[in-house]
């Protein structure tokens, strides 16, 4: 691979892991169901950028652009999904707090 | 890693890491929502900007556009919180969530520190030039398949999960 | 013609939500079980004339790079059996026509996703079925929408979409080394030695992989799933889900793709003993019947790593033996759970006892189902564990194979306690057996562990010796 | 060849009509019994690739596997007419009559099986169907089943343990080709196998569960399993071990450990025997005590201890079970087995009381009844070994007459304690006179099991020695008659200061501290044997407590160390999906960590 794709592969690989670690932390900190599933969309958004990015530096945009629109379907029915059991579970608790989560345990 | 050049594709970056951060220590589920949006706009200008439109476009509509209706129908259908609720937990929120710039810093820190070595040898691919419409038809159209069931999985989950049982389970 | 597997199902999916509802709710569940009982035959069969003829027009249209081998065959069999199991067992304990039907398609739409699973060759084909796979369970969890279906629902969906992102990742990665997603050309590119990136992008990979099959630490979401789902689901779920999502994928990949270096070994001979022993010891405190079954889900996992981890050929054909076992003895286990909660409405096991006089044909079944678990001969159960052990022994593994017998022991135990407390012992009066669909799945499904157990040496001939292929590609 | 045979009584076993269950399970004992005399005295070797993994289905018929299977054939037979009558309208009865035959079938596969592995895979499904037969006796026998099946397991895990390294040292796995040397590995993989072996049999300390199952279990139960097929299985397994697969010789350091616990196992088992007040108790810790004698007289290594040992444990599978079958029909008939409750049942049950005592006098050593012909052998054997063994076996053998001396007096002499007690039905009848007669048949006539059976097994090399006939060292028999001779004493001495048959012998239980003081003055000749039965009395004590140590450790310590490690795995999962995704990616970070190593 050329020096210069590597590097650019380089600088988009360093802010993408910050945008992970943003997420992640959002995922294993938040006490609040819909936050949780917002930071997993900030986590599903930085993969798809990373594919876009080896994408373009391995020249196979098209192959990837494919992937990442399936990705991009996908990810779309998980965060309805997640989003209703989310407003499932408010009705029945009547708050999101990830803290009522708790009954299933041992 | 080396420390990235400054262009545009920098900035760019270093504002979506801003946007994601807000996002995450946003005060209320709105501005976070809000903040998703942009992270994912600013996303998809980078798509445009490693040449692929045809992916900016989708993160676009269905990223900033859908998921935002999603998630800001899903807020206002359940209970807001009082005003001393949240000012009560963004105290909170502050202790917990303080942390993240930190951690942030630290591993900006870190990752430069690594060095990864680019012995990365790609074959060169016949695909390069193809158009994306003719390889998602061509050879992915599995994942078209894919696409399909997905989406009826999809329809009949929100039909399940969204449908009000006329008696009221526990 | 394999893509017909998928194809067919997805037609007839399609067809069965056009208008008219009336008749169609009808006839899903025979269409389900038509499908079902098909894909078994044509496992059982693997005849050529299916499996290698490509048609003409489908030849360049549907230009899918399915590979069908042996280890694809146990899986779709297996995959079939299960989807029947929970069939028979979904028409039973849910009397509401519309609920069912809405359950019967999902559970093709998640039958489809494993058999795409296990028949394509592209990695990133296998994430899409995988993911459909997920989709469907997690509707399928939450289906009953009471707060623990709920609540197993959301941690399955955590879990399994940080597996995802995991694998994502991975993907990522793996296109930057190779440019294609085909298991063959990463597999060549994988292989140079010291390229720090892609053993990272392998370990996210595998590691998504055991987040999806619960394997200990990753496996927590599992009890809380197993038992929150509805009975039929829980059948699916324990008997095939997992162990196509995360078990068959990463043998798959790493016969395929990875390759097995020394690291990799000692990590998955690590990961197997550990499982093993957490998932027994934590099974021996469960008071909740479904609860206890998970983790001994769990502790078998722990021998198909342990086994498959040995690298040689008896290992891995203990551990896809094992692997098949598994589904049935488990999901026999579910169904009977699903049939003394379908009459005591409860599954916790200090409120059981004295079932089997009442409920003979659950009973007995469980007894073997519990035997079988137990490794106990002639039951199909023991010669996996067997190959296993002895397998382990010749690689020169002993520490590891001495953790697999004792193991069994508390395997034995467990299921002795949940045997005792919920079958034998004081009467449980106005009980009554279960369904006809319940007792149909649970005594076909202890047929086949008897039926295997019995002639296992035509099962090792027939379907276990041709895995020899898959070692050496 | 055999295999049919075993599947056929399988098929019978499953079907579960009552009354037919009951002519099924004896007509497929009859036809066991039929075959078994069939290829009795064939030689035969049936094997069969297997798997392909380097294992064979391999059967072999020989002298030993034959008799051994004829012997089991019989008993099962016999058995099971028994049972037939006595399990009659006890819940549970058709399928102890399966498990019954199914054990049947899987010890014969256990004794043919050439293979270790194949041996292995018959020998753990004999325990399943050993937990299955004392589950069946009701609510209180679960846990000694449970009991049971744990040491058990643990022993068959020693047994699989010393399989493998006998398989890793050998390098094949079939019985016959296997010859190893004790040293190193093989002494470990002797140990093992000796273990599996010794406890199948049920010695100490590997007995603890059969005085409880004694208690709980279904009697006849008692009868074919530690009194016979066990008994049979455990010390075929060691003659194997210890004659064919393992090159030992008389002086080495593992026929020294197999006498010892032989030795421990006949002194301790007895003491204990000689203070229990129940029926069927006291004879499940002779059946202990007798297992003793045989591995004493195989561990001598000597021919005539071999012969002795294989002699005894056929005379002991005879009276043993006849002896819980005479338990048995007390025990149908007046519905107790507790001595104090017992007595005077001679005039009553003149038949039982019969065989009674012709099997206690076996046991006991009394000629010319089979037991003393094989104690002799072992005696022969033990004496040219060492002395201490042969002080040990005559101790044991002390006790032994002691203890049924009290046994008969208690339950079958004195006042009767019920009236109207009848005589049992014949079915249960037959099986006992037939046993006693063979008893009565192996005593006067013991040259035709010695030299027609016993003799071809240990092979050439014994010219010139004719073991058969009355014992040739005339110093021990006169030994040995004077030992009994002091047991009756004894028993007549203490029935004389208790004026009570069963507590006839409990001065040797309770020989009390201040008591002693006072006879060592009173009596100064007698008092060696007091101190001795103070020795005695320690020992017993000590027996006890090592006893409830063993229990403990079964009973108490392995669930609560269990239930340690489960509760913490169990409060770890706190049901919070966070920690979880932690576990996750923590596991993660290691484990790529460690694969980038």
């Amino acid at each position: 691979m050329s020096g210069e794709s590597w590097q650019s592969f380089l600088t988009f690989g360093f802010f993408i892991v910050l945008t992970f670690v943003c997420g992640a932390y959002c995922l294993l900190v938040t006490r609040n169901m819909i936050r949780a599933i917002i930071g997993l969309e900030l986590l599903i958004k930085a993969v798809t950028l990373l594919i876009i990015v080896v994408g373009h530096v391995t020249g196979r945009v098209a192959l990837t652009q494919a992937l990442v629109i399936t990705i991009i379907v996908i990810e779309v029915v998980v965060t309805v999904i997640a989003g209703g059991i989310a407003l499932r579970v408010f009705r029945h608790n009547n708050s999101l707090y990830i803290g009522d989560l708790n009954k299933l345990k041992g | 890693m080396t420390i990235p050049h400054i262009s545009i594709d920098t900035i760019l970056l270093f504002t979506m890491v801003a946007a994601a951060l807000w996002t995450v220590m946003g005060r209320s589920l709105l501005k976070a929502t809000i903040g998703l949006a942009i992270t994912s706009a600013i996303i998809s200008i980078l798509m445009f900007r490693l040449n692929s439109p045809l992916a900016a476009v989708f993160e676009l509509s269905v990223c900033t556009g859908l998921i935002t209706v999603v998630f800001v129908s899903t807020i206002s259908l359940t209970k807001p919180l009082t005003h001393k609720e949240i000012v009560e937990l963004s105290k909170e929120r502050h202790k917990r969530f303080g942390y993240l710039p930190i951690i942030i810093i630290v591993t900006a820190i870190v990752l430069t520190l690594i060095k990864i070595r680019n012995n990365v040898a790609v074959a060169p691919g016949a695909d390069i030039t193809a158009d994306v419409r003719q390889v998602m038809w061509n050879i992915r159209h599995l994942d078209m398949f894919g696409q399909i069931l997905i989406i009826i999985a999809g329809a009949l989950g929100v039909v399940i999960l969204f449908e009000e049982r006329k008696r009221d389970e526990w | 013609m394999p893509s017909l597997l998928i194809l067919v199902p997805l037609i007839g999916l399609v067809a069965l939500n056009l208008p008219n509802k009336d008749i169609m709710r009808k006839l899903a569940f025979w269409f389900a079980l038509g499908l079902f009982i098909t894909q078994i035959l044509l496992a059982i069969q693997h005849h050529p004339v299916f499996w290698n003829y490509q048609l003409e027009k489908m030849d360049s249209f549907f230009r899918v790079n399915f590979s069908v081998d042996h280890l694809s065959f146990i899986m779709l069999l297996c995959i079939g059996i299960v989807s029947t199991a929970s069939l028979l067992v979904a028409r039973h304990t849910i009397h509401d026509e519309k609920e069912r039907f809405k359950l019967i398609n999902l559970l093709i739409i998640a039958s489809i996703g494993m058999s795409g699973t296990v028949m394509t060759s592209d990695i990133f084909s296998m994430y899409i079925f995988l993911e459909i796979t997920a989709i469907a369970s997690f509707i399928l969890i939450a289906f009953e929408k009471n707060i623990y279906a709920l609540e197993g629902a959301f941690k399955y969906l955590m879990l399994s979409a940080t597996a995802t992102i995991m694998i994502l990742t991975s993907i990522a990665i793996l296109i930057l080394a190779a440019g294609s997603t085909s298991f063959s050309d990463i597999s060549q590119a994988v292989r140079s030695p010291g390229n720090n990136i892609v053993v990272v992008a392998i370990g996210l990979f595998l590691c998504g992989l055991m987040i999806k099959g619960g394997v200990v630490p990753f496996h927590a979401w599992v009890p809380d799933a197993y038992s929150a789902a509805p009975a039929s689901v829980s059948v699916l779920l324990a008997g095939i889900v997992t162990k196509v999502a995360g078990i068959y994928t990463l043998i798959r990949t790493i016969t395929a793709i990875f390759g097995l270096d020394g690291a990799t070994r000692s990590a998955l001979l690590m990961l197997g003993a550990i499982s093993i022993l957490v998932g027994a010891f934590a099974a021996l405190g469960q008071k909740n019947m479904k609860r206890m079954l998970a983790y001994s889900s769990i502790s078998q996992i722990g021998y198909i790593i342990i086994g498959f981890g040995t690298g040689t050929f008896l290992g891995i054909a203990g551990a896809v033996f094992h692997l098949f076992n598994h589904s049935m003895f488990k999901a026999l286990l579910f169904v009977n759970a699903s049939a003394v909660e379908s009459r005591l409405g409860t599954m916790d096991m200090d409120k059981m006892g004295g079932l089997s006089a009442k409920m003979p044909v659950t009973g007995a079944t469980s007894v073997i189902g519990m035997l079988s678990a137990a490794g106990i001969p002639p039951l199909s159960g023991f010669w996996s564990k067997l190959m296993i052990i002895v397998a382990l022994w010749r690689s020169g593994d002993h520490a590891y194979s001495i953790i697999a017998i004792l193991a069994g022991v508390v395997t034995l135990a467990y299921l002795l306690i949940m045997q005792r407390k919920a079958f034998f012992g004081k009467d449980n009066e106005s009980v009554s057996e279960a369904g006809l669909g319940i007792k149909t799945a649970s005594v076909m499904l202890a047929g086949v562990l008897v039926g295997i157990g019995i002639s296992f040496p035509f099962i090792f001939n027939r379907f276990l010796a041709p895995l020899r292929e898959i070692i050496h590609r | 060849m055999i295999l049919p045979m075993v599947l056929g009584i399988l098929v019978f076993a499953l079907r579960r009509a009552r009354p037919a269950a009951d002519l099924c399970a004896v007509i497929a004992t009859a036809a066991n019994l039929a075959v078994s005399i069939l290829l009795f005295k064939g030689n035969a070797v049936f094997s069969r690739a297997w798997i392909g993994l380097g294992f064979e289905f391999s059967l072999r018929l020989y002298n030993l596997s034959a008799f051994i299977i004829l012997a089991m054939a019989a008993f099962g037979f016999l058995l099971t007419l028994y049972s037939v009558v006595f399990m009659r309208g006890k819940s549970g009865a058709c399928l102890f009559h399966a498990l019954v035959l199914i054990s049947l079938a899987l010890a014969n596969g256990a004794v043919l099986a050439n293979n270790l592995i194949l041996m292995l895979f018959f020998w753990e499904a004999l325990g399943i169907t050993l937990w299955g037969m004392i589950a069946v006796g009701g609510r209180h026998s679960f846990r000694t089943a449970t009991k049971a099946f744990i040491i058990l397991g643990i022993c068959d895990l020693c047994l699989m343990a010393g399989i493998a390294v006998c398989g890793h040292l050998a390098g094949t796995l079939t019985i016959s080709k296997i010859t190893i040397t004790t040293g190193g590995l093989g002494g470990l993989a002797f140990i093992f196998m000796a273990i599996g072996a010794i406890s199948k049999a049920g010695s100490m300390p590997f007995h603890t569960w059969i005085p409880d199952a004694a208690t709980d279990a279904p009697l006849p139960f008692m009868a074919i399993f530690p009194g016979a097929l066990e008994k049979l299985l455990g010390i075929y397994l060691l003659t194997r071990i210890s004659l064919d697969m393992f090159t030992l010789s008389p002086d080495s350091w593992a026929s020294f450990a197999m006498m010892s616990v032989g030795a421990i196992t006949l002194v301790g088992a007895v003491l204990m025997a000689l203070v229990q007040k129940d029926y069927k108790r006291l004879l499940s810790y002779h059946a202990i005590s007798q297992v003793g004698y045989m591995i004493l007289g195989i561990g001598t290594l000597l021919p005539v201890g071999i012969i002795g040992g294989l002699f005894h444990m056929i005379n002991n599978a005879l009276y043993k079970s006849c002896l819980f079958l005479t338990g048995g029909s007390v025990e149908k008939q007046t519905g107790t087995t507790d001595l104090e409750k017992l007595g005077g049942l001679g005039r009553m049950m003149p038949v039982t009381f019969i065989c009674f005592i012709i099997t206690a006098a076996s046991i006991s050593g009394v000629p010319p009844f089979n037991g003393f012909f094989s104690k002799e052998l072992i005696y022969d054997g033990a004496l040219e070994r060492g002395k201490i063994f042969y002080f040990a076996a005559i101790f044991g053998s002390f006790l032994t007459a002691a203890s049924f001396l009290k046994l008969g007096h208690a339950a079958f002499l004195g006042k009767p304690q019920k009236e109207d007690v009848k005589e049992a039905p014949v079915a249960m009848l037959v099986p006992m006179i037939i046993i006693a007669g063979l008893c009565i048949l192996f005593g006067l006539w013991n040259s035709l099991p010695i030299t027609e059976i016993f003799r071809p097994i240990l092979g050439p090399g014994l010219e010139g020695h004719n073991f058969a006939g009355w014992p040739a060292n005339k110093n021990l028999v006169l030994v040995t008659i004077l030992v009994l001779i002091a047991a009756v004493a004894n028993h007549l001495w203490g029935f004389k200061r208790t004026g009570s048959g069963l507590k006839a012998v409990d001065h040797i239980h309770y020989a009390p501290g201040l008591r002693t003081v006072y006879e060592k003055t009173e009596k100064g000749k007698l008092d060696p044997y007091n101190l001795g039965m103070k020795l005695a009395d320690v020992f017993a004590g000590a027996a006890a407590s090592c006893d409830k140590a063993i229990d403990w450790i079964y009973n108490n310590f392995t669930p609560s160390a269990a239930g340690v490690i489960t509760g913490s795995i169990v409060k770890l999962h706190d049901g919070n999906y966070r920690t979880y995704m932690l576990w996750s990616i923590a596991a993660t970070a290691i484990i790529i960590s460690f694969l980038l190593k």
